[in-house]
């Protein structure tokens, strides 16, 4: 049974929340999520859901309050973006270091300064490292995808990690498209009930949470914390396959548009995959072979795999819609080069840093990364490893 | 991607174009398209020149950039053809309905476009069939006259489970609005 | 409990600690330059020596004061201070 | 309640953390817990108490306990009161977890300076849950630095009594009133000196329906300079110079709990405390002026809001 409806993304996300109906969500509300928690107070305060609402006064707050009420034993949810996301950050640290299977989408938007509202991954690529899953989406119907899976990804007991639902800003966040949603049954039968091992409110088991860990325990939690990262593909992987059987979608760590036999690839993630399809049909029907590798679990980083999927192309380009002012280029980009360097594969790798602040990326610019890319080839010359794509000189 | 339709609308921050390119696209959606519909943002508020989008097509729509090169061109206020070019990117073969007094051809002469142009009063239409001047609900009218985007009696039976959905609790606003789409599919004129 | 020099695939995930109240097991009493001693023929039971002591450690039985836990006193002396009735003495170690 | 019905139940806070002796916040944590009547959830903000009651693998509570951050523990308190009463009202409880107490400590770091947004909020958003303020007037687990509790002149590691400037400029900031200005249930100023007060006090706070707020002056004999056995004197010291005045606020109604039966001049609190020592140098007298007037100012308020006469 499922729907199908036009909606906006954040319509969507709020709709996917519903359906999972967390026992508590805390959030404050910031441009371009906003609409996700309107609309999810909305059917709070219509009795929807069971939801407790903890409407917080910082986003700082939201992300201690649900880590609060998810170690307290509650499903706990929150959503945010851009600076709310960085007030957040000393906190994210603690949800996964705690191990508290958090959901969190993320309205993806730049970071000040100066201050922008539009879509860029500055926000959650800043935050990848912390510890939480990281799940990218090309379009509404993704984004909902995976904030449903996320929910089973995250309480896994081989995994127990916050994951962070990202969607792109206003592209996706504030664009009507259509899509289906599942019944409101067989999201509460996916997802099923949470039962938290050592939660706080277990009066005859009392549980010290966040205790000071010095030199000599510290280390082996943070062990942990790696050892469960490393279980993250496999579960992704389940879920998606038993998320298959109830939508229909398919799901993987990432995405193979056109790529089996590619010569010149893309790599990149969120909505700009999207239009990057219509530009590898385009180059097709010229004759280029272009593909694109779409990534949807970035953190934590499937090297392995993406760069097998990778390694028969001759030059691929990475898009990285986030500066780290690294000088050598975007996150995304990093962690590419060096899964092909790992691989020992023989592929030319560049990046593309493009769409900061929410500039648009039009097909024909990334039709010109392909051309890049097919004369690297020829030349067997990489003049620029970073550019920047589509700013003003 | 053969089929793809793709219309901007022009209005002015609180005139609903926002809304309009929403409708559109819902009901697009409801009659088995694939759509997109998404305004353009910024810190405009009340009065000022905004945007709004739509993508309709027989296929999946996997663009996520912005659209340049509209085929049908919406425009919610006269006063904003002397203020924004609302021809910017259209192809000569497009068309651009315009809530106006004036006729097709004076507003056809007034932009120098090559294209299809209609006029509709939908301040107008407004006024006489919900009693206020918003012009969006009649704009969507002239738009189904002058596109054919979407058969009409399916646009209209899409568009009423629409606004039920919208006001629940005012009927009469439903009808009014039906009628001023009506009226302004009957009155626009090219 | 957790022990010193346990591996991570021993203990606890998320830094829990899953026994409550088990700092009990760990030894302040070597803090201690001076121990309060406790004359139980003076004490009259007043309690305040208990609701002060910042460790936890005048220790009672059927609502009477019956010593000092010696494992756990830092010595502060807040007791014997306070005592009403100078039923404490700070005596060194 | 008499302190010896109170120390039949076993002890909430167990032997063998590592406050230091004669810390003042041991006492107040203790006397808090041992009135609660349910079983509690605990969060503490960084601080010289959370660090030192749980060291892994070692915990001194008995109940359950979650530290999170700094700046955090009233909204992070005030999530895992969500959660209990989203779960409880869905009926997925045991009937053991039903009645619970909600209770956060905050030394006055975390409470009247890098806490205080979470706090304002969370008491606005009405949790029921308990805030207790341990008040030793300085950041003393980062090792002794001015805090906006810090009273004027006192002398501390980042506004030190130098040649030019005597110890801290300003004056402490009210923040029981501020807190009471919130218009919650329950706001009370306690003390340890006086604990049937401080018991009662808090076994009000745990009654009422709602957030409730209790302010209690902490001895930190290092951060003080005082002597560890005068913790509990020194505390009764600021009540009798009218430094500390004990006063509760319920549903608005302000009520003093403590009028000394002859006040005491403020050089009595003062001396006690190295921190204070060099304001006693000749050329600091109008500094020890001015916060006796203050205090003379601040306690006709006190009396004022409580309604009492006032003082000459």
């Amino acid at each position: 049974m499922s729907e199908q409806v036009a909606l906006t993304g954040n319509e969507v996300m709020s709709q996917a929340m519903r359906q999972i109906n967390p026992d508590v969500v805390a959030a404050y509300p910031i441009t371009p999520q906003t609409a996700i928690v309107q609309t999810f107070s909305q059917f709070v305060n219509d009795g929807d859901v069971d939801t407790e609402f903890v409407p917080t006064e910082s986003e700082h707050s939201a992300m201690s309050a649900t880590v609060g009420a998810s170690a307290s034993g509650a499903r706990a949810m929150t959503a945010t973006a851009a600076n709310g996301l960085a007030l957040m950050w000393e906190v994210l640290y603690i949800a996964s270091g705690t191990r508290l299977p958090i959901v969190m989408p993320v309205v993806n938007r730049a970071l000040s300064g100066p201050i922008n509202i539009h879509c860029d991954h500055s926000d959650a690529m800043g935050a990848r490292d912390s510890g939480w899953i990281q799940l990218y989406a090309e379009n509404a119907q993704e984004a909902y995808d995976n904030a449903i899976q996320a929910v089973k990804i995250s309480e896994n007991k081989d995994v127990m990690l916050p994951t962070m639902v990202n969607m792109d800003g206003f592209i996706i966040s504030h664009a009507v498209e259509n899509l289906n949603l599942l019944a409101d049954e067989d999201v509460q039968d996916f997802v099923g009930e949470y039962h938290a091992e050592n939660p706080l409110l277990d009066s005859e088991n009392p549980v010290t949470v966040g205790p000071l860990d010095l030199q000599d325990f510290y280390f082996e939690h943070k062990m942990q914390q790696a050892v469960a990262a490393e279980n993250v593909k496999d579960v992704v992987l389940e879920v998606a396959e038993e998320y298959e059987e109830l939508s229909g979608r398919e799901y993987g760590l990432f995405e193979e548009y056109k790529l089996d036999d590619a010569e010149v690839a893309v790599v990149a993630l969120g909505s700009t995959t999207g239009t990057a399809k219509t530009a590898v049909d385009n180059l097709r029907e010229n004759g280029v072979k272009a593909g694109l590798s779409k990534i949807r679990l970035y953190r934590p980083f499937p090297a392995e795999e993406i760069a097998e999927a990778l390694a028969d192309l001759e030059a691929v380009a990475v898009m990285d819609r986030a500066e780290t002012f690294s000088t050598t280029g975007g996150p995304v980009f990093a962690d590419v080069r060096a899964a092909l360097y790992d691989m020992g594969a023989d592929v030319e790798a560049v990046n593309y840093i493009y769409g900061l602040g929410g500039r648009d990326l039009k097909v024909e610019e990334i039709e010109s990364v392909y051309k890049d890319l097919e004369e690297i080839v020829e030349t067997n010359t990489v003049e620029d490893r970073v550019q920047h794509l589509g700013v003003r000189e | 991607m053969a089929s793809l339709t793709e219309v901007r609308w022009h209005g002015r921050g609180g005139q609903g174009g926002k809304t309009a390119s929403i409708l559109l696209g819902k009901v697009a959606a409801k009659s088995g398209k694939n759509i997109q519909a998404f305004p353009e943002y910024g810190p405009e508020r009340m009065g000022a020149p905004v945007l709004a989008y739509n993508r309709i097509s027989e296929d999946e729509i996997t663009l996520h950039c912005q659209v340049t090169e509209p085929s049908i061109v919406a425009v919610l206020d006269p006063t904003l053809l002397d203020v924004v070019d609302i021809t910017e990117g259209v192809p000569a073969d497009g068309t651009i309905v315009v809530n106006s007094k004036e006729d097709a051809k004076t507003i056809k002469e007034k932009l120098d476009f090559e294209g299809d142009v209609w006029t509709v009063d939908a301040y107008g239409v407004a006024e006489k069939e919900i009693g206020r001047p918003f012009p969006n609900t009649p704009m969507l009218g002239g738009l189904m006259k002058a596109t054919g985007l979407i058969e009409f009696d399916k646009f209209l039976a899409g568009i009423e489970t629409e606004l039920e959905k919208k006001f629940a609790h005012k009927p009469e606003v439903i009808e009014k609005n039906l009628a001023a789409i009506k009226r302004a599919y009957q009155e626009v004129a090219n | 409990m957790v022990k010193p020099g346990d591996g991570y695939k021993e203990i606890p995930e998320g830094g829990l600690i899953l026994e409550s109240g088990n700092a009990k097991r760990y030894e302040t009493g070597g803090w201690r330059t001076q121990r309060p001693v406790i004359d139980l023929d003076t004490c009259i039971n007043c309690f305040r020596c208990w609701a002060f002591c910042p460790d936890s450690s005048i220790e009672t039985e059927d609502e009477e004061i019956v010593g000092v836990d010696y494992d756990h006193c830092k010595g502060c002396g807040v007791c014997a201070h306070e005592c009403p009735v100078d039923a404490i003495a700070m005596e060194q170690e | 309640m008499s302190l010896k019905d109170i120390a039949k139940g076993e002890d909430r806070l167990s032997g063998g953390h590592r406050l230091c002796s004669g810390c003042g916040a041991g006492t107040v944590t203790r006397l808090i817990m041992n009135a609660s009547d349910n079983p509690a959830v605990v969060g503490a903000a960084t601080g010289c108490l959370e660090v030192s009651t749980t060291i892994y693998p070692y915990t001194a509570w008995e109940d359950s306990f979650i530290h999170n951050a700094f700046e955090n523990v009233a909204a992070t308190i005030s999530g895992a009161e969500a959660a209990h009463r989203s779960l409880k009202k869905q009926g997925k409880l045991k009937e053991a977890d039903e009645d619970k107490d909600f209770i956060a400590f905050g030394g006055d770091g975390g409470t009247y300076d890098i806490g205080f947004q979470s706090l304002s909020g969370a008491l606005e958003r009405g949790h029921d849950m308990v805030y207790v303020c341990y008040d030793n007037g300085a950041y003393m687990n980062t090792g002794i630095q001015r805090s906006s509790a810090t009273p004027k002149g006192a002398s501390t590691t980042t506004s030190p009594a130098g040649e030019e400037v005597p110890g801290k400029e300003q004056y402490r900031k009210e923040m029981t009133d501020i807190v009471a200005a919130h218009g919650i249930p329950y706001v009370a100023q306690a003390s340890p000196f006086k604990p049937n007060d401080l018991i009662r006090k808090a076994k009000k706070a745990f009654e009422v329906d709602g957030p409730a707020f209790i302010n209690v002056l902490a001895t930190c004999p290092r951060g003080w300079r005082s002597k560890t056995e005068e913790s509990i004197e020194i505390t009764k010291v600021a009540a009798d110079t009218c430094f500390w005045p004990l006063f509760e606020v319920e549903d608005g109604e302000w009520t003093l709990n403590y009028k000394p039966k002859e006040k005491k001049p403020i050089t009595d609190w003062l001396e006690r405390q190295g921190r204070f020592k060099h304001l006693f140098k000749p050329k600091n007298k109008h500094m020890i002026e001015e916060i006796q007037e203050h205090v003379d100012k601040r306690w006709n308020e006190i009396l004022k809001k409580c309604g009492e006469a006032e003082e000459e």
